[in-house]
């Protein structure tokens, strides 16, 4: 009998296959459910184009804070990945880009020093070689494990994401569910298009956390990607399958039309 | 209305000496104990500071996009004979100050009232002091409707940039986002009992160590005082505070402040403004804590030669 | 998806022979008639030229500070194989979608909005196309609470200044400081049926004929038709439309808009960004008939040889 | 008996000398009353440094709009001025600076081809002179009876403006009651830094507009001084007696600190 997988969103079963096919959006519902990175690569990047860079970063432990070295094991150990973000070079449509994928199965996406470390190389390979970059959010926020040094890293990919306007190559950010806290607050805030995937939950605090201001609950759609549409902070919703397309011809349309 | 240099000079004296006799004391405080007195009532704020620090200062209002945010207080000031440009979070220095103040927190307009500030300082090339002290962006749902993530991150990416010199003083509280929005400059510096954090204490030990009463815990555990901070490199100094604190004696830090801005604004004022940005980035380009390749001064220095305003 | 030369040639010989025998229609049409059919449902709307002239296009949405005005429209498009930057007013094409995009009539997000569309159109150099069809900006509560005269003003600036070609077309109706808004660029065009006002002819009427009901007289009197306005020099040329109004073949006024921005971009494109913007503010300095001192033009070249980005 | 006068707003009687020496500010309820312009150069501008230049400029009739030369006939010789503003070069306690009066008393403060030429021509001045620019507004709006060319009058000015911002010479705004319409729009929210008189209206569509609009009244204090400020449009609420010295606080501060 074919395996099935039960979608998170309307919860009706559907056979593996189909899911693959669907690139992990549910054939019932719409639902855009969780990527791996490489996966997300797979769908994105031209067949065999991607290079990944930086995948030696290791975290340290900077405030050393007990557990988090363990906790750090335990997560390469059971995501396969050595980070909550994967950067690479590839082409799109044969369009040469610089491609980060964040992975909120690692540590729930939060940003520490590696973290920022590769988003900044990403953004400064760009700068370098004149190639749009392009990053795929999914956060909580910081990685409050590394204390100060997490927050620092908002103001290192900002800063990266100054330099990479300076030298007019063009950012394209993704959101993707979920982006919260320090990611949206710096770099993911920070693209000159930015996309989203249908039902992301997109914000800075958190929705309990704001709840626990107002003292009560939530409107619906309250900082779904449809919220953050009409509330002027995302350019387009693109679904999964036109995602690739639409990449490419950000590509192109950001090339320069005059004077190049 | 500046004092003549004799009693400067004389200030400056009294001042190194009772400073010499304040290092114990600091030292005995704990973590959290600053994390309380960075937060009480009545300890000096942005205001508090301009108007003591300042000769005439002028407030001015809005971000000629949306509103005017009482929680942030920017405008010009004339220290020592040069326009400066002042941005600081403003708590309020009573209750009904406090909730006109939102207790510090901003909102959108806040943050982009900031940049407008920052903005209007670079263009006629006054340098930027920033005072740091609030809780953290206000989590309400206005805030959120209003991008107040790409409110913070807009400053961030803008302030690298601000091609005048840029000091921030952290000077109470210095919560997350909310503090790193007015908080990216040329020189930091942290009040002896200020705190700096990625999170709240109480955030911290509700997530992390999964009971909200471990606060105290907890700000010990994230290393977040003054001298925590600058064991880390991330501040360049620490001013100091009577040893009661700040509020038993507003002026006394007040006027170390003036002295620390008078001093590097004759420093960094002088310097080009590329090599001001440079030096900036170069510094949060560095922070940072990992193994693994870190040969990244070349590439920065090659990324700049590709910038088109800083060359 | 172009089409190879040997059609479009012929597609312009057609033009030619079809725009002969239209000249007499569009002569006889009165200031009010042109009025009535500017505001006309099922009048082509900026959405339908972007759709017929373009290969490809991506709406870009939102002003990354308060909201997305459904009310202007902005985006990429692919024309003739070069990518152009559109932004309209958008009245929508239906009762449903008049009320959505508030019948053209933009709050201070749609001009925010524009504004940075145009601003990344000059970061990556790719020249703008704008299209007029508004009744004027939105006379609300938020609208004044949110400064639609800031946005306004500011964009009369800015646009002003971009570094890439803009060409504007008045496809519809063009009222007041609403049009404007989108209004500054190198090269202004309006359709044979399109009107260009200061005031609506009824408030002309009210105002300063004192009736309302005398708004064909005022229409008349305030010379508001692509013809008053080329006999003032204020637009550069008339586009065509078919004798009942562009309505009626959306496609032949799409046909010759594209040839238009195909013609206008290939000179313009080539022109420097700082001849394009000296050009442009030229030509509105120009603006304005008074008897006196008139000799501002080495005054003006003085000033630009004083500006900062420019020279 | 001395001569007195009513204030507009709260309706006191006050002596004619007390209005002067309170510039025009009732001193009972604090109402800022209309300044003519020569009144307002008087109190802002070091005695006798005031060179007025662009006086000769005279509107022509540009759409021929019957009546229009007649009414303009008219307001000269009813206001002793030639147009709806005046300007010129003068010193703010020994600070140079170029400023502009707009007076509402001529045709309602209205810009035609004149006023935004002699704006223009201020604005100019300043960037070539490199001396502030300070200008006084009160306006209805466009002037209509010119048509189109009093559309383009916002654009010309707000072009001047650009310029202005080029050359890095700072333009300052002081909002007086009324300010509406194509002013609004144009030169009067251009300035780096933004002004008000106390009590002033200030906004784009007219108040009968927007009620036409919404159906219903305004609601009290809205367009006001005090409503900019708090929407975040205005700088400052600044009252007559302070004017003089805080322009030239500003001037002083706008001079540049660093690198200059
Ligand atoms: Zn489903
Ligand atoms: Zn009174």
């Amino acid at each position: 009998m074919e395996a099935t997988r039960a979608c998170p969103a309307c919860h009706q079963q559907s056979p593996a296959a189909t899911w693959e096919h669907s690139l992990m959006v549910c054939p019932h519902c719409g639902h855009h459910d969780r990527l791996e990175a490489a996966l997300r690569i797979a769908q994105i990047a031209d067949p065999g184009s991607f290079r990944e860079f930086g995948a030696d970063l290791r975290s340290r432990n900077p405030i050393d804070l007990a557990g988090y070295d363990e906790k750090l094991m335990q997560h390469r150990k059971q995501s396969s990945m050595n980070e909550a973000v994967v950067t690479g070079n590839c082409t799109i449509e044969g369009e040469l880009a610089v491609v980060a994928v964040m992975s909120f199965d690692f540590m729930g996406g939060s940003m520490g020093s590696v973290v920022g470390e590769k988003i900044t190389q990403a953004m400064f390979e760009g700068a370098l070689e004149k190639k749009a970059v392009i990053i795929f959010t999914a956060s909580g926020g910081a990685r409050m494990q590394e204390g100060i040094f997490s927050l620092m890293q908002m103001a290192k990919t900002a800063s990266a994401a100054a330099l990479l306007e300076q030298t007019v190559v063009p950012l394209f950010i993704v959101l993707t569910h979920p982006t919260t806290g320090g990611v949206t607050a710096s770099f993911a805030m920070l693209g000159d298009v930015i996309l989203a995937e249908p039902g992301a939950l997109i914000g800075f605090a958190g929705p309990r956390v704001i709840e626990g201001t107002i003292g009560q609950q939530l409107p619906e759609g309250f900082q779904t990607a449809e919220f953050q549409l009409e509330k002027g902070f995302v350019d387009a919703i693109v679904s999964r399958d036109r995602l690739r397309s639409t990449l490419a011809f950000l590509i192109r349309t950001h090339k320069g039309t005059c004077h190049d | 209305m500046t004092k003549p240099v004799e009693l400067q000079l004389k200030d400056s004296v009294d001042l190194l000496e009772r400073m010499a006799t304040l290092e114990p004391v600091a030292n005995e405080r704990s973590s959290w104990d600053c994390v309380m007195l960075s937060r009480q009532q009545g300890r000096p704020g942005a205001a508090t500071y301009i108007s003591l620090i300042c000769d005439e200062f002028f407030e001015l209002h809005g971000d000629r996009t949306y509103g005017d945010d009482r929680a942030m207080i920017t405008g010009i000031g004339m220290i020592g004979g040069k326009a400066v440009t002042f941005i600081g979070n403003r708590k309020g220095t009573n209750l009904r100050e406090n909730i006109t103040c939102n207790y510090g927190m901003s909102n959108p307009e806040g943050y982009r009232k900031a940049l407008r500030a920052a903005r209007q300082a670079e263009k006629f090339s006054r340098p930027i002091v920033c005072f740091i002290d609030t809780p953290g962006a206000y989590p309400g749902l206005g805030a959120e409707e209003r991008g107040i993530g790409e409110a913070i991150a807009r400053n961030l990416k803008e302030f690298a940039m601000i091609k005048v010199p840029i000091l921030v003083f952290i000077i109470g509280e210095g919560g997350s986002g909310g503090a790193l929005g007015i908080g990216v400059g040329d020189k930091l510096y942290m009040l002896e009992n200020a705190v700096y954090s990625v999170i709240t204490p109480e955030g911290f030990a509700s997530i992390l160590l999964r009971d909200p009463s471990r606060a105290k815990e907890a700000a010990q555990a994230m290393k977040m005082t003054a001298k925590d901070l600058k064991r880390f490199n991330i501040i360049h100094d620490i001013i100091k505070e009577v040893p009661e604190g700040a509020h038993k004696d507003p002026s006394f830090t007040a006027n170390i402040i003036k002295k620390t801005i008078l001093r590097d604004l004759a420093i960094l004022c002088a310097k080009p403004p590329k090599n001001l940005v440079r030096y900036r980035i170069r510094k949060i380009r560095g922070i940072g804590d990992f193994e693994g390749t870190e040969s990244w001064w070349n590439t920065l220095l090659e990324v700049f030669g590709r910038t088109q305003d800083l060359r």
